[in-house]
């Protein structure tokens, strides 16, 4: 219980960050129109390729002797990178069909 | 200063990130909101490789590499998919984000084990969470794929009981996750990769009882899954981008989740306990063995508003629900959108010679724009999108097909021969001369169900948003 | 093959247009037309001389195969045709049947177009639909002429005109078509019809159905049902009544096919209705809707002019030509193969039709 | 006071109805009808009992103070009258103005009810205006029951009816009337005038203005704008004659106060229209706007029917005569202060009014 | 643990604070919005009272007496007030918002100057900006206040060439501040109140030259300006939830600014250059002397909304702007919303008898709706609103009232009688008889100047989002 | 130069925040209806009425012989309290108008 309140105190502006983090996601999402579901998801997932910068940190704090850490984390660099490059073309794309008209 | 530098670069992806998603759900800025979003993680990506970090190897050749290969497999898969397997893509993506955060924890759990690292009870508690999240968004993501993709049947991957299987494996996970927790670093690896291996099974099983026409729901959730999976590896990292990102996109997941429930009138939880997903939406329209589809309203405005041509037919249920004057709402509306919108009026459409006429008069629809049957027949072939409202026996192919009908030999309108048809009618039950239509179970066809002057005013709704 | 049109005697119509006869004419389909029997539906000879050879009634006679005509001809002159000539009109045989067996004697095949069934299938050769469209348009005009009111309503200067009351008994083709036209002109339209499908078509045209309160008393289950809805149509009947009474306009189709036209207004009612109102009898052929109305007369009856007409169609005979001519052109085609009548008695149509058959 | 409405010889409508004259009847003022005056128009002299006493002409004219009437009596009965009576009825002193002294002769005095000015102030006496609104919508009327088509589109299974073309020339109160009634019955109207609100006008009651493209032009500035305008006018004549002759309807009532009315659809345009074609001409009475027409005759020319008929609004008697009636006695309100006549020559309306002033 | 809790109950406070501002921007759920911020800002004085804070007096006596001192006036102030003056009222209030923000900046600034206290430059920098904020935002809310209650005349509080004065008075502020700031603590106090009195002086100035109808915009943005002030005293006190508040209120006070302006048809630019604010919106009514008030379609809006009973006054505008459709939807939508709708038809409104009743069966609004002159005079006294599309003459009072006029002596229909008008039209210009009309310059009449059809497309719009 | 980055990279979160909650303010009121504008307005004042914890502090911090931070402080409690306290009453009575109808 402790360790939780002193965590909690420690990183409080983390926190606030965190809460306010939630609170934009959902607000950012609240209104949009149905058509917009798919590219929506579709975006917000290459967002989620975020994780790739993991990878990269582990890559480059890595022993360059240690192949096992370099090798998992090259898997982890090319995952994520299909996901973020897969993952915007294919938001671009769908949402090309939208750009036809607008007045 | 680097330092600052890098800092700032990550501020501004963040931000980036966030206007980016803020855009992406505006249809006029969406594409915009897609290349900031975009930028903002070329930043993020750059800063990292540039961020100071002491006495390390840095190793760039391997992330580059592995940044090629990925990148170019990632574009490629985007070009070339084709736009009806969208979802599946985006699935694909999504699962190998969650792999990526496996391959992270379980990197991490192998330091850990062979101690060549130590970590904190809470940073091991992150690596777990993340290990956890991660696989079942893998698994469950590449499932989603396989059904989409139709690879599967949805029968063949459960079991009987199935939601139960999946209380007691759920349970069971979490359980273990705990006792690896708890059993410290003398565990040894091999607990890992249990865990792994039972979160992975536990992915799969989730998604395996939700029907093929829920799984854009289940992508979404899942897509949270992998956000969630990043901000916990970016916990892991002390990595404020990843965890701002990561959380962002869980957030924005589920909100998402719930609106694409909403949208299709069911509950996020009547998704999940599966099973009943995919039989629930087809049922409203089966016949024997066949099952005509439906379309939502929202569907059914895009394809209107991204047409070219619209042909709409009208029939009696027109002049039932007297929605003449909402007809010409969404005409008005298409055509200053650019669409050309034409009526075929078939000879007998409604219970009177000229039944259609005199409703179309009332509504002030220019002549002009009506055509006669062999105007309109013409017409069709090159037409995108017929629309037909209460119109019933007037587009029956049996008329062409089916010698033992009672209207065999009468013209119709061959609707069929258009790009896309849509059906708005309350039920499946026949027009004037009883017979049922096979219409209703074309390919190009889609149902959408209730009475014409509702469904055409939501329509009109829907398109004003667009 | 040679198909004759001889002039009307009493119908401005033709039973057949120039437009029409293009889509068939050729080398082995050839028309006769009879001099002037277009004019009246102001289709003079000359619009005809592409299509069709002019010629006089007698030579029509003894040359044609097929005779078409609006209105059946004199039973005199039957025996002026060869044998075996096949004769297009409406004969109306559930009127009176004799004519099927004139037609036999004198050796000779007849098509009634209101034999053909109301299905939606034969629907493009309904002649029955077709004309009783154009008598539902013409006989809200013709109200609309003989009222010395407004239809519409009006608040100007000079006063407020409340808008005229039009009531249609029987919501057929010829009903619901008044209906639309009555509405059109600004008035307040309310129809009556006793097949249960009227009053959603009814309004289906932004009318009202004439109905009385309390209509869902007939939702009570059980062995009630008839009685109460026996009941309730009585009530019914007594609000038409009640109806018509107050109506400036009433407009009656009620037709039931080989009977005597239903009774719907009698004399008690018109004799509260108020002067100067109109009413269209289109049934006054079969006896008509109205006690008082005689067919092809004008009765004013108490300062309430009542207008007998069931041939309402030929007073607009250039559109009514037209669609006759294609309904019947419809049928023909049916009949004509190559340019050789075939008569299939397989055919619901045909075999409905061939009142000789 | 006396109020004399005699019984009217050549028209269906009455000067004054019951309803209105409840209004203004009091000890003071009493009115006079003739025997069946308003017969014609649906009001049979029951309806006249409770404010009007029902007598004989001759009666009348030796009685009564103020004689209404729709038409000006006939020159001969004058004399029957007692001196200082006062006229009420139509005189058109503009078309012929001899009957001021014709009445001055007679020691009479007379208001012509066309004479009052149409300001928004006495629109509610402008008798011009509600005849001419009756007018313009019978005349649809009567062109739609004339016309061998039908008005409004009609796809059905015997064929598709394309809508009547109709278009009205002259766009004021009876022009924009028989715009509104034409579109109300589905046809496709286009009007035309000379007048430079009219475009605006017609437009309110969505109907086509016909004008040649190219009207942009006399944005054009400088001193070339008058010749333009007159090349532009010209091309505008032109197009309404190809207009006309691709009409099915034609309705005219341009007129220009106290002249012969303008020639709009000479022979040639005629020519070209289609068979069946109707034109009714409502200037008929002063010269017609068609060439060929005849007051009160129906020409046919060529297939086409020309009606001419100034006096449309008689055929709708009952209303005509209400809104006739409200006129006057909007009219009589002004003239009339407790029982008494006071023709105050300091107000503009009946100044412009009282022709023997 | 009393630390933690407070802290919880900061984050609570500040999270009630956003979601509270979220659900205010809908109106179904702005009440639970307002009142959800109220407890956000409850929790959080409370846990300011409890805050751990080691070796102070607290000097509850003090806090308690002055928040009960200024929470029976703030109370009884919102309660008392007119519904029209609630804008003065919110005005008043933000004032001393910002009054509160200088006082604790001065404060600050005495103990630093007799040197009880020391401030980092930092510090000194936040609290001379605190100061200048607060004090702008105090005496401009202020003078927007005055104008608003009609207390001055636009003109009396405006300088030739004002804004110039306005550029050279806010070089001046920032200069002194700039100087204050370098000069460090032995400037001493005559400086620090220079700079308050300079700051007041120029929030004064500010808002002088714009127009009384603008002063909503001002307010908005002068509350956007406190907030600010709020942050950054928070900083001051390194307080969390008065940074994250203020931070809040500033960035939605600068953009409902924004809105504002765009709901007016303005840049924010065009309102602070002043001068033309007041004068340009008057203009367009302006004859003489008289001006015609204008209503927004947002106003107008929420007017009808919540009417009783409305009666529609068609003229010839109505049939020149083909507006008939519209004005049954709105009828429709009023109706719908238990609003008695009804038309008065005046005899010889349009320009042929019958005219608008052509229009009006066109659009098919049912007979008895429609009332002639008589019974719509009658009428007219028991209705709420009275909005008149495109009439003129026969709604004109000087038939009536002026023996001079040509109309003089025609009855017309008395709107005047109504509780409230509001006209439609695109101008100033008179109609058929030519003659202006005093009943645009009525105290109860409010112009909604444009195209008939497109005013009444925009309150449909409106009134759907209500 | 050095100070402001040294300030941003300590306070990095806290500027996240900053940004995020600047974020959040645009982004809540972007789609408001404009009949909401005044109630907003309003709203938004009452919650910038949270400077009135700077003067509590201040007062709780105070010497309680300096009359003078007493007494600004106390000056301060009651602005911000009247525009706590009116602002949040004022909001309510203009939104009670809104609950009248609603289907
Ligand atoms: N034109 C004539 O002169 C005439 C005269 C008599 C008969 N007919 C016959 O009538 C038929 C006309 O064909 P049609 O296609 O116009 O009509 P139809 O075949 O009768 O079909 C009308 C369809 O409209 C739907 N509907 C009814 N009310 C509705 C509402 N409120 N909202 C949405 N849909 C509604 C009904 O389906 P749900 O119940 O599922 O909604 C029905 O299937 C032909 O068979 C023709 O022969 C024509
Ligand atoms: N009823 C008849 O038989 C008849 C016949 C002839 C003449 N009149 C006369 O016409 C007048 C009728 O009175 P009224 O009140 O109906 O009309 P009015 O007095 O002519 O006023 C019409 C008003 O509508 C406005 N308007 C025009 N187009 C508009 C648009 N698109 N959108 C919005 N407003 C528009 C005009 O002002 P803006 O230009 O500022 O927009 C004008 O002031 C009377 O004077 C009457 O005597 C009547
Ligand atoms: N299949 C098709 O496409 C098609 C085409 C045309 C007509 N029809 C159908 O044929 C039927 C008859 O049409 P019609 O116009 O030739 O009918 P009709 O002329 O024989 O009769 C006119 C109407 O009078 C009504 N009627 C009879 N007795 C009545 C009474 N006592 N009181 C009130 N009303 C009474 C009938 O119900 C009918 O609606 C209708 O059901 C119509 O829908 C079908
Ligand atoms: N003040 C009022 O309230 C009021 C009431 C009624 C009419 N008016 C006005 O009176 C005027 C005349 O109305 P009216 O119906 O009695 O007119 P009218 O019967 O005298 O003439 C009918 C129309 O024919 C037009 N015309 C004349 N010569 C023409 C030509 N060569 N080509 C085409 N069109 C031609 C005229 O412009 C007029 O519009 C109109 O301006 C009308 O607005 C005013």
């Amino acid at each position: 219980m402790d360790t939780i309140l002193q965590f909690f105190d420690t990183n409080l502006i983390m926190i606030y960050l965190l809460v306010f983090t939630i609170i934009l996601g959902f607000e950012v999402i609240s209104k949009v129109p149905t058509v917009l579901h798919t590219p929506l998801m579709s975006g917000a997932n290459a967002i989620s390729g975020v994780v790739i910068i993991g990878a990269i940190l582990l890559i480059r704090a890595a022993n360059p002797n240690d192949f096992l850490t370099l090798g998992l984390g090259t898997l982890g660099v090319i995952l994520g990178m299909v996901n973020v490059v897969g993952g915007y073309a294919v938001t671009d794309r769908m949402l090309e069909m939208f750009k036809k008209k607008k007045k | 200063m680097l330092g600052s530098i890098v800092n700032l670069a990550y501020l501004i992806g963040a931000t980036s990130f966030v206007w980016g998603l803020r855009q992406l759900s505006t249809p006029d800025t969406a594409r915009k909101g897609n290349l900031l979003a975009a930028f903002g993680m070329g930043i993020a990506i750059f800063a990292t490789m540039i961020l100071p970090m002491t006495g390390v190897a840095n190793n760039y050749p391997w992330i580059i590499g592995g940044m090629l290969v990925g990148g170019i497999i990632g574009f490629f898969a985007a070009k070339k998919v084709q736009m009806t397997a969208m979802p599946q893509m985006v699935s694909i993506f999504n699962g190998l984000g969650g792999a990526c955060a496996v391959v992270l924890a379980m990197t991490e759990l192998v330091h850990y084990y062979d101690r060549t690292a130590t970590l904190s009870s809470g940073q091991l508690f992150i690596v777990l969470t993340t290990l956890l999240i991660g696989a079942i968004a893998f698994t469950g993501s590449m499932l989603a794929f396989a059904k989409l993709q139709g690879l599967v049947w949805d029968s063949q991957v459960t079991l009987p009981k199935h939601h139960i299987v999946n209380y007691i494996l759920l349970a069971a996970t979490i359980g273990l996750t705990a006792y690896v927790y708890m059993g410290g670093v003398g565990l040894g690896m091999t607990m890992a990769i249990g865990l792994m291996v039972l979160s992975l099974v536990y992915g799969f099983s989730f998604v395996a009882p939700i029907g093929g026409a829920d799984m854009p729901v289940v992508i979404s959730l899942l897509n949270s899954f992998t956000g969630l999976s990043a901000a916990a590896a970016g916990l892991i990292y002390d990595n404020n981008i990843m965890v701002v990102g990561g959380i962002l996109v869980g957030a924005a997941g589920v909100i998402l989740t719930v609106l694409m429930c909403e949208a299709m009138n069911r509950s996020l939880f009547n998704v999940l306990i599966g099973g009943f997903g995919g039989g629930a939406a087809a049922a409203i329209g089966a016949d024997g063995d066949q099952v005509a589809k439906t379309v939502t309203i929202n569907d059914a405005a895009i394809q209107l508003y991204y047409s070219q041509s619209v042909m709409i037919v009208p029939g009696y249920g027109l002049a039932v629900a007297q929605a003449q004057k909402v007809v010409k709402e969404l005409d008005d509306l298409l055509s200053s959108n650019g669409v050309d919108v034409k009526y075929a009026i078939h000879p007998v459409a409604g219970r009177m010679p000229g039944h259609m006429n005199v409703l179309l008069a009332e509504a002030d629809v220019p002549y002009p724009k009506l055509l006669d049957l062999e105007d309109a027949n013409n017409a069709i072939p090159n037409t995108d999108m017929v629309v037909i409202i209460g119109a019933n026996d007037v587009v029956n192919p049996a008329a062409l097909d089916e010698p033992s009908s009672p209207i065999y030999g009468m013209p119709v309108l061959n609707v069929w021969e258009a790009k896309h048809v849509i059906v708005m009618k309350r039920s499946m039950s026949p027009g004037y001369a009883g017979i049922q239509n096979q219409l209703f179970f074309h390919d190009k066809n889609k149902m959408l169900f209730g009475d014409a002057k509702d469904s055409l005013q939501k329509l009109v709704s829907e398109i004003k948003t667009l | 093959m040679k198909i004759g049109i001889p002039k009307e005697s009493q119908d401005n119509r033709i039973a057949m247009v120039p437009a029409t006869m293009k889509k068939i004419a050729s080398e082995q389909v050839i028309f006769l037309v009879e001099n002037n029997a277009g004019v009246n539906a102001s289709l003079p000879d000359t619009t005809f001389s592409e299509v069709a050879t002019i010629t006089d009634r007698a030579t029509i006679f003894q040359d044609a195969d097929i005779i078409v005509s609006v209105n059946p001809l004199e039973d005199a002159e039957l025996s002026k045709l060869k044998k075996g000539t096949l004769l297009i009109s409406m004969f109306a045989p559930y009127v009176d049947d004799s004519i099927i067996g004139k037609l036999k004697d004198h050796g000779l095949q007849g098509v009634s177009m209101d034999m053909i069934p109301r299905t939606s299938l034969a629907q493009a050769m309904d002649i029955l639909s077709s004309m009783a469209a154009v008598a539902g348009y013409k006989a809200v005009l013709t109200a609309a002429n003989h009222l010395p009111r407004y239809f519409p309503m009006m608040i100007t200067a000079a006063g407020s005109i409340r808008p005229a009351k039009v009531l249609v008994l029987g919501a057929g083709v010829a009903g619901l078509q008044a209906i639309a036209t009555a509405r059109r002109l600004g008035s307040m339209v309310e129809a009556f019809d006793v097949r249960k499908a009227a009053k959603e078509e009814v309004e289906s045209l932004g009318a009202k159905f004439v109905e009385v309160e309390g209509a869902a008393d007939d939702s009570a289950a059980g062995g009630y049902a008839v009685e109460q809805s026996e009941e309730f149509i009585k009530r019914q009947r007594a609000e038409v009544q009640n109806r018509a009474a107050k109506a400036d306009v009433i407009i009656t189709t009620a037709q039931v096919r080989g009977r005597k036209a239903p009774i719907l207004l009698p004399k008690e009612t018109v004799d509260k209705m108020k002067t100067g109102s109109v009413v269209v009898d289109l049934a006054s052929s079969t006896g008509g809707n109205c006690e008082l109305s005689k067919d092809n007369e004008i009765v004013i009856h108490n300062g309430v002019k009542i207008i007998g007409n069931s041939a309402l169609a030929s007073d607009m005979p250039q559109d009514a030509s037209t669609l006759f001519s294609n309904n019947i052109l419809n049928f023909l085609k049916l009949i004509i193969k190559d340019g050789e009548m075939v008569l299939d008695m397989e055919n619901e149509i045909i075999k409905s039709a061939l009142i000789t058959g």
